[in-house]
């Protein structure tokens, strides 16, 4: 067999359950087999690549239960497959988690966001060019990295947190979401749990083969955002080659509680710099108490890089992120 | 000059078919029996095929066969570079090795898993100039360029010449190619500014919405190849020969091409669509391949990357002494084009100086085949150029708009072979771009602070030689009266196959509806004409079309004055009939004349030896036509002088030093390319050409991975081509409109230097808000500019512009 | 990947390379050798019905570990426990950040056994440890008594130096492999050659697992119990001393 | 490329690089374990433009194959076949959906539209298609009939857009010959006429 060029979605079984016991007990019997589908942007590549073969395909899209934007008790809870576009145009996010709103509006295209899901967007598989051409890294269960190496082209690649694999977290929402402090809903034929949206993404180095602490058999089913963010000051901006079908060469989500003038309470997000929404603790302490001004941004931005392991190309993700930081604290 | 049609918008006549979905491109066709061709290409960036073993392939349901370079080349592959139709030697990731015939494409695709092919492994290259050093591997196995009608060569520099050159110091190593004119020396002694500086530009692939898809079937001894090329008749002749096909047997069928700009105007650049030609030969069944993007992307063509070095030197007053160039070319994986001679000429052309030198050499890497795409070499350079340009005013105190008119192209100036223009009005296109744009008082804005982004306006230039002749022209008058124009033109999405047949309706006065373009299929007898590329269309073919219909008319006048007494000189025409001009009440309709003509036979009907000089191909549509109508034939003479297409435009962006993205504010191009023929065709162009220009100054690219040849770009994605939202909204435009005295109704062409003012407008704009930073280099891309201002480290590289590493 | 031996994978080009060790065999080698201490357990147990009277550890006691060898020993036992653990963490499943600790502690264990190596050259009888064509004949003969360490011992200690040894050098060239705080990784290996190394590092890490379960599992016997007493306190009795070995070839001096 | 580097990668020579085991993740590699039952049923009938079409479709079939080879509406093309470029767009309940990125499985209970659903019954253009003439959009004319499909879904759901929401909802439409403008000018002109 030689490593031509596919295009052509090979054969696969597909399941359409409509009923969430049928969709977690067909998730749990095919297990690794088994391929979660829904809105499929981030599958039929990989499938007519040849570069992934599941043996069926599971769609989750007909399961109401998973669908919608509800208000609860403490905030509101968001079904994982509701689609990108929803989210960017309901009136409840708007006003008051616009941040995520307008992280979904940021992805992609609008046909894409169309049939998008929120839990698609946070559940994709990364960009590394490498990784997506189908070559069998370490990301693919192979044992060594193509992207960090002497001659690697990897301007797109992580300044952190990089454990053998350099690849970074593609989402838009996954910012928005850890910076909202969410939670995510999972659900499988043996239960349910919850996981702090921070929590959720993971890095190479406690598993490279995945992106999130989904196991075989479980589905990520819903998206919490707490009472306690409503209607913060936010911050989202996302820069990218091109302004659409592209991917954040950084993006940044910022949160932020201000009375009288000072920060009481920040949460500050940049994706595409890490494999995982990578939490500026050090910029969210020292904002504490402070105004969101000039001289504060000034103040905190090079917090936001230390400890950053450039590569060979992506040097300039580091000045960058300091300028989104200051952008998100001048407001 | 008051025209009925020359000038004036219409409704093509394939418009509506786009709107609807109805007109077809090669994969929308289908035919009893006709099964799917996919290809298997090539894993490796240089290699020899050993072996193929296809058994269990061929062992499966619904497979029908394979189609390998052995059955297409039974005598052995063609020597040279150049696309192959399937080869047994790949020079790059992703050429065709063999094609697998089955019911559907998925089962295609089944079959090629089941295939082995045994490589040997042939050292590669992705830098020129590795290959240009000493030892260093080859990217074709009779070394690393092929100079045109000699063959493979090897060109090797010392260490010190390689290092030299990557340092960005003045090369030494001897050119491949070196022109010049006047006295360098002392053009250089003379100047009050120079300027030194290495340079590079990207080279990325055409990316044509349509794939070259291709289907073909035979049919009683014919061969039908429906294909996808921005040619028609000189892609047929030449698709004929490559199929193998007497060009008699051979039909080319290409109502619509999905954009070709380059790379689908030759039938050397095209040999895949012989694929399932040779398939349905070999198989007996109609065979429909379609081309994947990916696939698209390694054998669709892409632009040569240049590294380069370029030293100008400027008087006092302004005017450009001197221009010495030399340009390291990246050739591909399959030989590539004369791009870096054009970047020359287009210097000498826009900006005129006294004394010019011009080195090229032009290096094979194991990449994406390259080859002429819209504006090649003068649309690179043109970004390189406008910020020099926009240096020297600074250092010379002269205004930015001033020295591009000190320097600017007028009617008579040469080329760099000193071909005079046949007509330019540079300075005028620069006034009424100013006007437009508003251009002083903008500049009153140049570099203007707010908060953290920064005001730049850019000028730029386009050029690019837009005109041909010397080819043939038919039309015919039918006996009810109807003009039917024969145009030989493909149908690349321009609308000059309509356009310039409307040349000959103005020469008999017809009203459009009343004519018919006959287009789209070689056997509709069409007469030959120059392929689809270096914007000739417009200016070659008005120039045959406008002949076959004075030939016509000719012969009209001839037929009233035979009949109604007189000579011709009475006789004129107007709303469809010959009258004498002493009584119109004398005189015939055409629909009478035709019939007329028809009875005469002879030259009248083309049953007559047809003029000299004319092709074969022309020859033989003209005798399948005899006999059916009036009929104007025409060999048009060869012009004099260079037909250079002209352009202007400018660019105001808004330039965020904080995230190195810039928005562009607003823009307008001008373009100089003689009289108008088709106004919205032209805007169409000026604003194509503007998308392509942002794309080749921001962010398109088209990347190798240095330590093992991978393409890192394979899709739209990948390769970053502009998006709506990319380009401004509502872009000026606008034209000089003053007449070519070479075309009979004064049309030069223009698609290609559309782009190049643009790159060169927009690099200009991001430098003035840089404070005349130099990168040297396209695309500027937002991590060049985010490193430039943040001054980060030495090691911080910028993604590779191309596979030169600097 | 069922019942394979070796994994392969694609390679940039994607001809086919070794990956590495098929790690379903982690499965057949943990269960073969179970089974194997299980039976050994049994028929101990049945022969244990002949009573033969256990040598007391009362009265007059020699050395046998200087205390430098028996730090060396916990050291080393300690490090390849981490190996193994953190080794088949991402292998099992568990989700830990494995790496760091992995190369940490198999640094140590170089050290350490380049320290011991050395160490046994100039400052050990290295002869007690020699395996001769005579220590073959011990197991089936209860007259004959070993020196300072008997037969399977002997077998123990040549086993796991063998398979030590082979995990260590594979281990320090695909350590070379990755960046660490002292050098970014080179990507100069040919991959066919790391997936053999991989796969060598699988073969013997299966290896040091079955030897490390086995040597635990003596080490844990009531008859050998004061052999492993004696690596934590240096000292056996001369009772036991005199049951279990020959003090013609092995007189150890008398502990304080 | 470093030289030294590459030579060792080639010193090899003569390699077979047949007899692959697995595709390129054995991670994902289909082991033949049994399927649980319930898996879609081939046949199905589709709602395309306004017609009811029964169909035999494949599990993993995309509804761009479906249209363009199974029920011959190739005016849906397929630019990338990877929902990059928005030649294939048609209508899925109005909402504009790349057909090359969505399983006709999925939308077998929806209404879908394509291009040649929209000229009127007696065969008048639809109002964009016949601005996207009179504008002179389409140039090679491979990406129109996605634009027309946008373009058609956005005046569904915002009759009187703004030119910025016109030039938003077609963001998803490629056009390599560039003729952005040329169509944002046929959407407003659409609006007006339509």
């Amino acid at each position: 067999m030689v490593a031509t060029s596919h295009d052509v979605m090979p054969d696969i079984e597909l399941y359409q359950p409509t009923d969430e016991a049928n969709a977690l007990a067909l998730a749990r019997e095919l297990g690794t087999n088994g391929w979660l589908l829904s809105g499929g942007q981030d599958t039929y590549g990989w499938l007519k690549d040849r570069a992934k073969r599941p043996g069926a395909m599971i769609e989750l899209t007909r399961i109401d239960a998973w669908k919608g934007i509800r208000e609860t008790a403490d905030g509101i809870e968001i079904g994982a497959v509701t689609t990108l576009t929803e989210i960017a145009e309901n009136p409840l996010l708007l006003s008051r988690y616009g941040l995520l709103a307008e992280a979904a509006g940021k992805v992609a295209s609008p046909q894409i966001r169309n049939v998008g899901t929120l839990g698609g967007n946070l559940c994709q598989d990364t960009r590394c060019w490498y990784y997506r051409r189908g070559l069998d890294c370490y990301r693919a269960g192979g044992n060594l990295c193509y992207a960090d190496s002497p001659e690697a082209l990897n301007r797109e690649h992580a300044l952190f947190g990089a454990s053998r694999c350099v690849a970074v977290s593609p989402s838009d929402t996954a910012p928005a979401l850890v910076a909202l402090d969410a939670t995510m809903v999972i659900s499988s034929a043996s239960g349910q749990r919850t996981v702090d949206a921070e929590d959720f993404f993971i890095g190479p180095a406690q598993d490279i083969l995945h992106m999130t602490v989904l196991r075989p058999g479980e589905i990520l089913t819903a998206v919490r955002i707490p009472a306690a963010w409503a209607n913060a000051e936010y911050y989202f901006e996302k820069v990218a080659d091109r302004n659409v079908w592209d991917f954040a060469l950084v993006n940044i989500a910022a949160a932020m509680k201000v009375s009288g003038g000072a920060i009481e309470e920040a949460r500050m997000v940049c994706g595409a710099v890490e494999c995982v929404p990578r939490r500026l603790r050090s910029v969210e302490s020292a904002v504490r108490g402070m105004p969101r001004s000039e001289q504060t941004a000034e103040q905190v931005a090079a917090l936001a890089t230390e400890g950053a392991r450039p590569l060979n190309y992506n040097h300039f993700k580091v000045p960058l992120m300091q300028n989104l930081v200051k952008r998100a604290v001048r407001g | 000059m008051a025209y009925m049609h020359i000038g004036k918008d219409f409704v093509p006549q394939d418009a509506p078919g786009k709107v609807t979905g109805r007109i077809k491109y090669a994969e929308d066709y289908a035919r009893d029996g006709m099964v799917y061709a996919r290809l298997l290409s090539s894993p490796i960036p240089h290699a020899r095929v050993l072996d193929i073993d296809a058994s269990e392939a061929m062992a499966m349901d619904g497979v029908f066969g394979i189609l390998t370079a052995d059955d297409v080349y039974p005598d052995g592959e063609p020597d040279g570079t150049g696309l192959k139709v399937l080869t047994n030697e790949p020079t790059l990731i992703g050429e065709p090795i063999l094609a697998v015939a089955a019911v559907d494409e998925k089962t295609a695709e089944d079959a090629l898993e089941r295939i082995s092919v045994t490589f040997e492994r042939l050292p590669f290259v992705l830098d020129p100039l590795d290959s240009l050093q000493e030892g260093g591997p080859d990217a074709y196995t009779g070394g690393n360029t092929y100079i045109f009608r000699q063959g493979f060569a090897q060109v090797k520099w010392t260490a010190d010449q390689v290092a030299g050159f990557r340092s960005g110091t003045e090369p030494s190593a001897e050119a491949q190619q070196d022109v010049s004119f006047g006295d360098l020396g002392q053009a250089f002694s003379e100047s009050a500014f120079v300027y030194e500086s290495p340079f590079s530009t990207a080279g990325y692939p055409h990316m044509s919405m349509e794939p070259r898809s291709a289907f073909a079937y035979w049919e009683n001894g014919k061969c039908f190849l429906h294909g996808s090329s921005q040619s028609m008749t000189p892609v047929a002749e030449g698709m004929a020969a490559i199929v193998g096909c007497p060009v008699e047997d051979f039909v080319f069928i290409n109502e619509a091409t999905g954009g070709g700009f380059g790379q689908k105007a030759r039938p050397n650049s095209i040999p895949s669509m012989a694929i399932p030609a040779k398939f349905s030969q070999k198989i007996n069944r109609p065979v429909m391949m379609r081309i994947s993007r990916e696939e698209e992307t390694f054998i669709g063509g892409a632009r040569q990357g240049f590294q380069g070095w370029i030293k100008v030197g400027f008087r006092q007053d302004g005017t450009m002494a001197a221009l010495d160039m030399y340009i390291v070319s990246d050739n591909g994986g399959k030989g590539g084009g004369g791009d870096a001679y054009s970047a020359a000429d287009a210097i000498v052309v826009l900006y005129q100086p006294s004394a010019m030198r011009f080195r090229g050499t032009a290096v094979g890497t194991n990449t994406g085949h390259r080859g002429a795409q819209r504006g090649p070499g003068q649309n690179q350079i043109a970004a390189i150029i406008a910020p020099l340009i926009d240096k020297a005013a600074e250092e010379l105190g002269i205004d930015r708009l001033e020295i591009r008119k000190i320097n600017a192209h007028e009617t008579g100036d040469g080329n760099a072979r000193q071909a005079p223009a046949t007509s330019a009005y540079m300075p005028e296109a620069l006034e009424q771009a100013s006007a437009l744009f508003n251009l002083p008082e903008r500049l009153g804005r140049s570099r203007a602070r707010s908060g953290s982004k920064i005001t730049g306006i850019g000028i730029g230039q386009g050029y690019h030689d837009a005109g041909r002749s010397g080819m043939d022209g038919i039309v015919r008058l039918m006996p009810d009266g109807r003009l039917q124009i024969h145009s030989g033109v493909g149908n690349l999405g321009t609308y000059s196959y309509a356009a310039t047949s409307r040349a000959a309706a103005e020469v008999l006065k017809m009203p459009w509806e009343r004519c018919d373009v006959i287009h789209g299929r070689s056997d509709r007898h069409l007469p030959m004409t120059s392929p689809q590329d270096g914007s000739n269309s417009i200016f070659t073919n008005t120039r045959t079309n406008f002949g076959a219909a004075m030939d016509l008319l000719d012969k009209m006048k001839e037929i009233a004055a035979m009949d109604l007494g007189g000579s011709v000189e009475d006789y004129d025409i107007a709303d469809e009939r010959v009258y004498q001009t002493a009584d119109d009440s004398v005189g015939m309709t055409f629909a009478q004349v035709a019939q007329r003509g028809i009875e005469l036979g002879g030259k009248y009907s083309g049953q007559a030896e047809v003029p000299e000089g004319i092709s074969d191909f022309t020859r033989l549509s003209v005798e399948r036509l005899a006999g059916s109508a009036l009929m104007g034939i025409y060999n048009d003479p060869r012009h004099e002088g260079n037909v250079p297409g002209l352009t202007v435009s400018m660019i105001e962006i808004e330039l965020d030093t904080e995230t190195g993205k810039y928005e562009i504010l607003d823009m307008c191009s001008i373009a100089d390319c003689g009289t108008v023929v088709h106004p919205q065709g032209l805007a169409n162009q000026l604003r194509g050409g503007a998308v392509w220009g942002i794309g080749l100054a921001g962010y398109e690219r088209h990347l190798y991975d240095p330590q093992n040849g991978l393409p890192a770009s394979t899709g739209y994605w990948q390769s970053k081509i502009p998006t709506l939202l990319d380009v401004p909204d509502n872009m000026g435009t606008g034209w000089v409109d003053l007449p070519d005295p070479e075309n009979p109704v004064g049309a030069r062409g223009i698609g290609e230097p559309a782009m190049g003012s643009v790159s060169a407008a927009l690099v200009s704009a991001i430098s003035d808000a840089l404070d005349g930073h130099f990168f040297g280099a396209a695309p500027i891309t937002a991590d060049m500019i985010i490193n430039h201002l943040a001054g980060t480290s030495e090691n911080a590289k910028a993604l590779a512009q191309n596979n030169f590493r600097g | 990947m069922d019942g394979e031996i070796v994994r392969y994978k694609r390679d940039v080009w994607g001809e086919e390379v070794i990956l590495g060790v098929s790690w379903d065999l982690l499965w057949v080698v943990a269960t073969a050798i179970l089974i194997l201490l299980a039976a050994h357990a049994i028929i101990m147990a049945v022969l244990a019905n002949r009573k033969m009277d256990k040598p007391s550890s009362e009265g007059r006691r020699v050395n046998r570990h200087h205390v430098v060898d028996r730090a060396f020993h916990w050291i080393m036992a300690v490090s390849v426990l981490v190996l193994i653990i953190t080794g088949t963490a991402p292998i099992l499943g568990w989700r830990i950040a494995w790496l760091n600790i992995h190369w940490i502690a198999g640094l140590v264990l170089t050290f350490v056994v380049i320290f011991h190596i050395i160490r046994a050259f100039f400052w050990q009888d290295f002869k007690s440890m020699l395996l001769g064509p005579r220590d073959f004949g011990e197991p089936f003969d209860s007259a004959k008594k070993p020196g300072k360490y008997s037969f399977e011992q002997k077998g123990m200690h040549w086993a796991m130096t063998v398979v030590v040894l082979a995990v260590i050098v594979t281990g320090v060239v695909l350590f070379l492999q990755i960046d660490t705080p002292f050098w970014d990784r080179t990507n100069s290996m040919p991959e066919d050659q790391l997936g053999l190394m991989f796969l060598l590092h699988g073969l013997s890490t299966l290896a040091l697992i079955a030897l490390t379960v086995t040597h635990i599992y003596f080490a844990l016997r009531p008859e050998k119990l004061f052999y492993t007493r004696s690596m934590i306190t240096g000292w056996i009795s001369e009772d036991e001393m005199a049951a279990n070995h020959d003090t013609s070839k092995w007189s150890p001096k008398e502990a304080e | 490329m470093n030289p030294k580097l590459t030579r060792r990668r080639f010193i090899k020579g003569v390699i077979a690089s047949g007899v692959a085991a697995s595709s390129a993740s054995l991670w994902y590699a289909a082991t033949g374990q049994s399927r649980p039952s319930g898996a879609v049923e081939r046949m199905v009938r589709l709602d395309v433009n306004g017609q009811m079409r029964p169909v035999d479709v494949a599990p993993q079939e995309t509804l761009a194959s479906t249209l363009r080879y199974k029920l011959g509406l190739t005016g849906t093309k397929l630019g990338c076949n990877r929902g990059e470029c928005g030649a294939c767009t048609v209508l899925v309940d109005d909402v504009p959906t790349y057909g090359c990125s969505v399983l006709t499985h999925s939308v077998k209970d929806q209404r879908i539209e394509t291009v040649e659903g929209m000229e009127s019954a007696n065969g008048q253009l639809h109002p964009v298609q016949q601005a996207f003439i009179d504008e002179l959009g389409p140039q090679c004319g491979y990406c129109t009939p996605g634009q027309v499909m946008s373009a058609v879904g956005l005046l569904r759901s915002n009759p009187n857009p703004t030119r910025d929401q016109a030039r938003q909802a077609l963001a998803g439409n490629l056009c390599r010959c560039g003729s952005y403008d040329s169509y944002i000018n046929g959407v407003m002109r659409a609006a007006q006429i339509g």
